[in-house]
């Protein structure tokens, strides 16, 4: 009897699965599955790259979506987990999505990067920890530029404008920051700028007070954090109550609306290179940023202008194509330049290399009373 | 010397906050023998609530401050008592902690969904800047949160020394089955710490919220060393939790600052297995009836 | 011709300040029954912990056979051949009266791996259902432990004590709260396993028509100590016993 | 046939194979239709649903090691999730780096965990079995720390890709079916092998443990040993799953087998219903599943989940075939009982 009822639950789940496995009704749509950390570790990330999606898609369909076809955008969470990205973003296959969008954690993209690739389908991911790209995978892009393009940039900022010989890196440990000190170290070394201290913290550390006592006790001249949003607003917020009085240099991480926010005074100081920001000098990005701010009621980090360009790509390779075809999207990406003249979404010049890496203009800025004020901008590496 | 002053300052007001969460803790354990996992998102919480009822209702800080702990103490303290412990607790005490892992799941998500994902600034009731005492540059509020979390355990052990209810409640927390035959209200005694749980939770949200800030995430560290410090300082003792937090917080402090800091969560890990090893009862605990 | 299968010398325990067992010394010749008596709270549980590995004793020494076992773990006496039952019921509620059987005699069949891979009853079932036989259990082999009354999980009690084929059965209070008719087979039962397979018994009790009438010699202990030792004929005359315990 | 049949059922042949057949009942029966019909199950299904059944499989594994080590023993242990994630780095390590076979892998996976759980249970349980709690919580996260921390070795954060998938007599597992029934057989080879054991006399003797160790001791049952034996063969349970996680997700991170993966997955052995064999498999499908298929709830699919866990245990606390056990008794109950067990 109960062998009955087993198989009969099993074959409910069959037949859910089937159906939700059966293409779209609507042949002037176009179905697009996101695939992003909206619970765990990578939660704040994840909702910022979906806000930045749905925004994407309320554009592109107010203005007669791509090809005249309406979007219909889904999303589905990861947790975080290898194992759960692999089984969603098979779903989002299976389902017939015309492109896979995210997830933004590296782990979860190494453990579902094949199976777009198996599908001969362009999967557009937040990444940007840099062996990604080093795989030699035909279908995968970033939206921004890799650890190993931003890092060159930074060290030498260091070196030559905030004149540092000896520094103290502070750097999450998860695969973003581990990725970013990694490719930092090399580089700094090659610059002749001595890692005085190196501080690991954990992803969602709350406590930062050691941390910055530390660091307010090893003689550097500046020092490199590499958080994500929220920790590096604590961090600030201890250093400034242990009276670190050292430059703090980072990365978009560090000098983002959103950090700006949460730390208030202790963010002034902050500097460093900024690759995607709704405080850089380009009205596209500052248009955007007020319109995401109205929308979700909070300030975008890069990650919701990541998830904006993600949608902006394909909508760019598919007209560019003149035809829905999946395959193609992946062939009309790689090495293409993107130029806001072509498509107004992709909101400033993008060059995607054979790769899937990126390239973009980028710039330096630093807080000032509360507000990032950008101080020059950097050229594309390979213009 | 005033930099290690300034870690054991920085471990104390931290170990402070795990104390807050260790010795409700301990509380619930001692009387209804429910190992909450939820404890750590019980600190997460009230400090979103109070920012919810700022940002959809629209009231002042102080206002949203007092709902916030009632709804808190109401719903988690009082309502979890009797909607998820007292249906459960005769099955022992593995299924209902299994609820609480279900319950902090709920909590979390929650608190992401239905108000950020993000973290929020929390208003700091003390002022920021510091202080120097003999040469060493002490955080106001560090010394604020250790100052309160004293005060309020301190009001805690007199209430429960030096009232009639107080008494009534640790005796109800040392044998129920004694309690009830000597007329004391053990019921009502029960849900009396079930609600000090989560005032005391409210407390340790509020002191750190402005440090920390505010974010769904928040009680997965807290509540991973909440349950190290009750451990560590024998879960059926209140001074052992206080001790247990303080400790612990410390340890980690240190452990940050001369040991790889990549493996800084290990350090009061290996120190509670060291004392599982060597005093199995907790440094503080009573030592449990026996066998060879 | 009577070999001593018990020894206990100046057997001792402390709780702290209080003195539980206070240098009980007496021995247990084969074959027979000895009965402890005493009123409530006068050691003879704690005597039993001790002897049996339950409780370490402060001080004093226990043999078995002639061997200094004091401080043996209780498995360790199981399987020197000593069983015995508890003066609250401990049988398997969730087992069956044949699984509770079984379980009290595997562990006296083969080897660890023997268990494991051998077959499920450990090969006993034939012997679980003779002995719930001998115990007046044999309808009930099938029967979860936990729904029996309470004498027939005394019996079942008693029963898991003789699995072992044991050289020395210790039991405590085994008479508690069992109805007469039920007592009547109890103590037939086990004068049968007395006189049929020689078996040794040391026996707790508080009623004093079951160990009278059982046992072939009693210790009497008040506060600890022993007061007196000798046939129940002998227990029942003496004077300072009647004081100390049958006279209130 | 009831499936609920916790308790072991004595066999009344002896030898192995008059043992096996003395020892058919229902969980036996079940087993191996469940397993005819997740054969059959995934054709047609697509890739998706097959991969979910899979690691609904892979994770029953470990939640049935658990099951014995918690549910048949009483040894609340905090780590089947660490033990799922050394079996996983161990297969992934192994196979990536050294080119060793995957069978190979399982088998070290299987024997380092119980090893492993030996060495850990033997201090643990020196004093009381609940400390087993306390430090294997320790234990969890110490794992994770290693295995994100020592990058030379598992890749740290950025984990182990390309981990290949086993082949069976020639035959390559690559596709999601194949993977799929590989999964089964393994999986329906480690429930009959648990089988076996809970109706040896040795799961009688945890049995004991878990319900009185006092008593059992007095039984000549060798407390500390079976004891250690318990947790060492559920953990290895653990590493066994790891084994077949790893290439059934080609990837492997640390993420998978924190402290909360070892808390989802006691979840699942008590929701599922502790102590009953095919608890595990109901308690994973839910865990796995039930998310999966609530994600047309939309955003809010965890706190759906959360929700139903939590009503689930409190309506029923002894999990869903402790829900179900109630019920066949209480229907035995009201039509008289038909079969031999007498209440």
């Amino acid at each position: 009897m109960t062998t009955m009822s087993r198989a009969r639950v099993l074959a409910l789940g069959a037949a859910l699965a089937l159906t939700a496995a059966m293409p779209g009704s609507a042949q002037e749509r176009v179905k697009l599955i996101n695939v992003v950390e909206l619970s765990g570790a990578g939660a704040t990330a994840g909702t910022q790259w979906r806000n930045g999606i749905d925004l994407a898609v309320a554009d592109i369909n107010a203005r007669g979506g791509i090809l005249g076809r309406q979007i219909d955008i889904v999303h589905y969470d990861t947790q975080t987990n290898p194992g759960n990205t692999r089984a969603a973003v098979q779903r989002a296959i299976d389902e017939g999505t015309y492109s896979v969008l995210g997830p933004v954690f590296s782990g979860p993209i190494g453990a579902s990067m094949q199976i777009a690739q198996r599908a001969e389908i362009a999967q557009i991911v937040g990444g940007e920890a840099a062996g990604l790209t080093r795989q030699g995978n035909q279908f995968l892009f970033r939206t921004s530029l890799s650890q190993a393009a931003a890092m060159p940039k930074l060290a030498t900022y260091l070196k030559d404008t905030v004149k540092a010989s000896r520094i103290a890196v502070v750097w999450v440990n998860n695969d973003f920051g581990k990725g970013g000190r990694d490719a930092m170290l090399p580089e700094l070394q090659r610059r002749g700028i001595q890692v005085a201290l190196d501080v690991s913290t954990e992803q969602g550390q709350a406590d930062f007070t050691a941390d910055a006592i530390r660091i307010r006790n090893a003689n550097v001249d500046a020092v490199f954090v590499y958080l994500n949003e929220d920790e590096s607003a604590r961090f600030l917020l201890a250093a400034r109550q242990q009276n670190v009085n050292k430059p703090m240099i980072g990365e978009t991480t560090l000098l983002g609306a959103r950090v700006i926010q949460l730390a208030g005074e202790a963010a002034n100081g902050a500097r460093g290179h900024v690759g995607l920001s709704i405080d850089a000098p380009v009205p596209a990005f500052q248009d955007f940023g007020r319109r995401y701010q109205a929308r979700f009621n909070i300030a975008s980090d890069h990650n919701g202008l990541k998830g904006y360009m993600a949608v902006h790509m394909i909508k760019w390779a598919t007209e560019r194509m003149g035809r829905f075809d999946r395959k193609g999207v992946a062939d009309t990406l790689r090495g293409a330049t993107i130029t806001p003249q072509m498509e107004p979404g992709i909101l400033i010049t993008t060059k995607i290399e054979a790769n899937g890496d990126l390239d973009r203009e980028s710039f330096l800025a630093e807080v000032e009373n509360g507000q990032q004020v950008i101080k020059a901008t950097l050229p594309m590496i390979n213009p | 010397m005033a930099e290690l002053v300034a870690y054991i300052v920085a471990g104390l007001a931290t170990g402070a906050i795990y104390a807050l969460a260790a010795i409700g803790f301990t509380l619930v354990w001692q009387t209804s023998q429910t190992i909450n996992f939820a404890q750590g998102e019980y600190v997460m919480l009230p400090a979103i609530l109070i920012l919810a009822a700022v940002a959809f209702l629209g009231l002042p800080v102080w206002a949203a401050a007092i709902l916030g702990a009632a709804l808190f103490v109401v719903v988690f303290g009082l309502g979890f008592k009797l909607a998820v412990v007292d249906p459960m607790i005769r099955h022992g005490v593995l299924p209902l902690a299994i609820a609480t892992m279900a319950l902090a799941i709920i909590m979390k998500e929650s608190a992401k969904d239905f108000f950020s994902s993000e973290a929020q600034t929390f208003p700091s009731p003390f002022p920021a800047g510091a202080v120097d005492v003999l040469g060493v540059s002490l955080s106001l509020q560090h010394i604020a949160i250790i100052a309160v979390a004293f005060v309020a355990i301190g009001a805690l052990q007199w209430f429960v020394t030096a009232t009639r209810t107080g008494r009534q409640m640790q005796a109800t927390a040392q044998n129920p089955g004694v309690a009830l035959i000597l007329g004391i209200p053990v019921a009502r005694m029960v849900m009396l710490t079930f609600a000090i749980n989560a005032g005391l939770a409210v407390l340790a949200s509020v002191l750190i919220s402005p440090i920390y800030l505010a974010k769904f995430s928040n009680g997965d560290v807290i509540g991973l060393f909440a349950f190290i410090a009750a451990i560590v300082g024998g879960f059926n003792q209140v001074r052992g939790a206080l001790a247990g937090g303080l400790i612990v917080g410390v340890v980690d402090s240190l452990a940050a600052a001369y040991i790889s800091s990549s493996y800084r969560l290990a350090v009061p890990l290996v120190l509670l297995v060291v004392i599982i090893l060597v005093k199995p009862e907790g440094l503080f605990g009573r030592r449990e009836e026996r066998r060879v | 011709m009577t070999r001593p299968v018990l020894e206990v010398s100046g057997l001792a325990k402390h709780f702290g300040g209080v003195v539980a067992v206070d240098g009980v010394s007496f021995t247990v010749n084969e074959g027979e029954i000895l009965g402890i008596i005493g009123p409530n709270g006068c050691g003879k549980s704690t005597l039993f912990n001790c002897i049996l590995g339950q409780l370490l004793p402060s001080a004093g020494t226990v043999r078995l056979d002639g061997m200094d076992v004091t401080g043996a773990t209780p498995e360790a006496m199981n399987r020197q051949g000593v069983s015995r039952t508890f003066q609250l019921l401990q049988v398997f509620p969730e087992l069956t009266v044949r699984e509770n059987l079984i379980l009290a005699g595997q562990e006296h069949r083969g080897s660890m791996l023997s268990r494991l891979f051998g077959p499920g009853d450990a090969g006993l079932t034939a012997e679980a259902d003779r002995m719930a036989e001998v115990f007046r259990l044999g309808h009930l082999t099938k029967a979860k432990a936990g729904g029996l009354s309470y004498g027939q999980q005394k019996l079942l009690d008693a029963a898991m004590a003789f699995m072992a084929g044991p050289r020395l059965v210790l039991l405590d209070e085994p008479a508690g709260g069992v109805n007469l008719t039920m007592l009547a087979d109890l103590k037939e039962r086990l004068r049968a396993m007395n006189v049929e397979h020689g078996a040794t018994f040391v026996v707790i009790e508080h009623n004093m028509d079951f160990v009278m009438s059982l046992c072939t010699r009693v210790i009497v202990m008040v506060e600890g100590k022993v007061l007196m030792s000798g046939t129940p004929a002998e227990v029942r005359a003496d004077p300072a016993v009647l004081d100390a315990y049958l006279g209130h | 046939m009831s499936e609920t049949a916790a308790s072991p059922v004595p066999a009344k042949a002896s030898g192995l194979a008059g043992g096996l057949l003395g020892r058919l009942d229902g969980v036996l029966l079940t087993l191996v239709a469940g397993a005819v019909i997740l054969w059959f199950l995934p054709v047609g299904m697509g890739r998706y649903g097959t991969y979910v059944l899979t690691l609904w499989l892979v994770t029953a594994i470990a939640v049935m090691g658990l099951n014995l080590t918690l549910g048949i023993a009483g040894l609340k242990s905090l780590a089947q999730g660490a033990f799922m994630g050394i079996g996983a780095y161990i297969t992934a390590i192994l196979g990536t780096k050294l080119g060793i076979d995957w069978y190979t892998c399982f088998a070290l996976s299987g024997l380092a965990c119980f090893a492993l759980g030996l060495v850990l249970g033997f201090p643990a349980l020196r004093v009381k079995a609940h400390y087993l709690a306390f430090v294997t919580l320790a234990f969890s996260t110490l794992v994770w720390l290693v295995l994100r921390n020592e990058q030379w070795l598992t890749g740290g954060t950025f984990g182990i890709s390309n981990i290949a998938r086993p082949t069976l007599f020639g035959l390559r597992t690559d596709g999601a079916l194949a993977f799929h029934r590989f999964v089964v057989v393994v999986t329906l080879i480690l429930a009959l092998a648990l089988w076996w054991l809970v109706r040896s006399p040795w799961g009688r003797a945890f049995l004991a443990l878990r319900e009185n160790p006092i008593r059992a001791a007095s039984l000549g049952i060798d407390i500390r040993a079976y004891t250690l034996l318990a947790f060492a063969i559920g953990s290895a349970y653990g590493g066994f799953a790891g084994a077949l996680y790893a290439p059934l997700v080609e990837f492997i991170d640390p993420t998978p087998f924190a402290l909360s993966a070892s808390f989802m997955l006691l979840l699942m052995v008590v929701a599922g219903g502790s102590g009953y064999q095919l608890g595990p498999f109901l308690g994973a499908l839910l865990a796995v599943a039930l998310p999966e298929w609530l994600r047309f709830t939309g955003g809010l699919y965890l706190i759906v989940f959360g929700i139903v866990v939590l009503l689930l245990l409190i309506v029923c606390p002894t999990g869903i075939l402790g829900l179900l056990d109630r019920g066949w008794t209480a229907l035995k109950a009201r039509f008289g009982a038909s079969d031999g067990s007498r209440p």
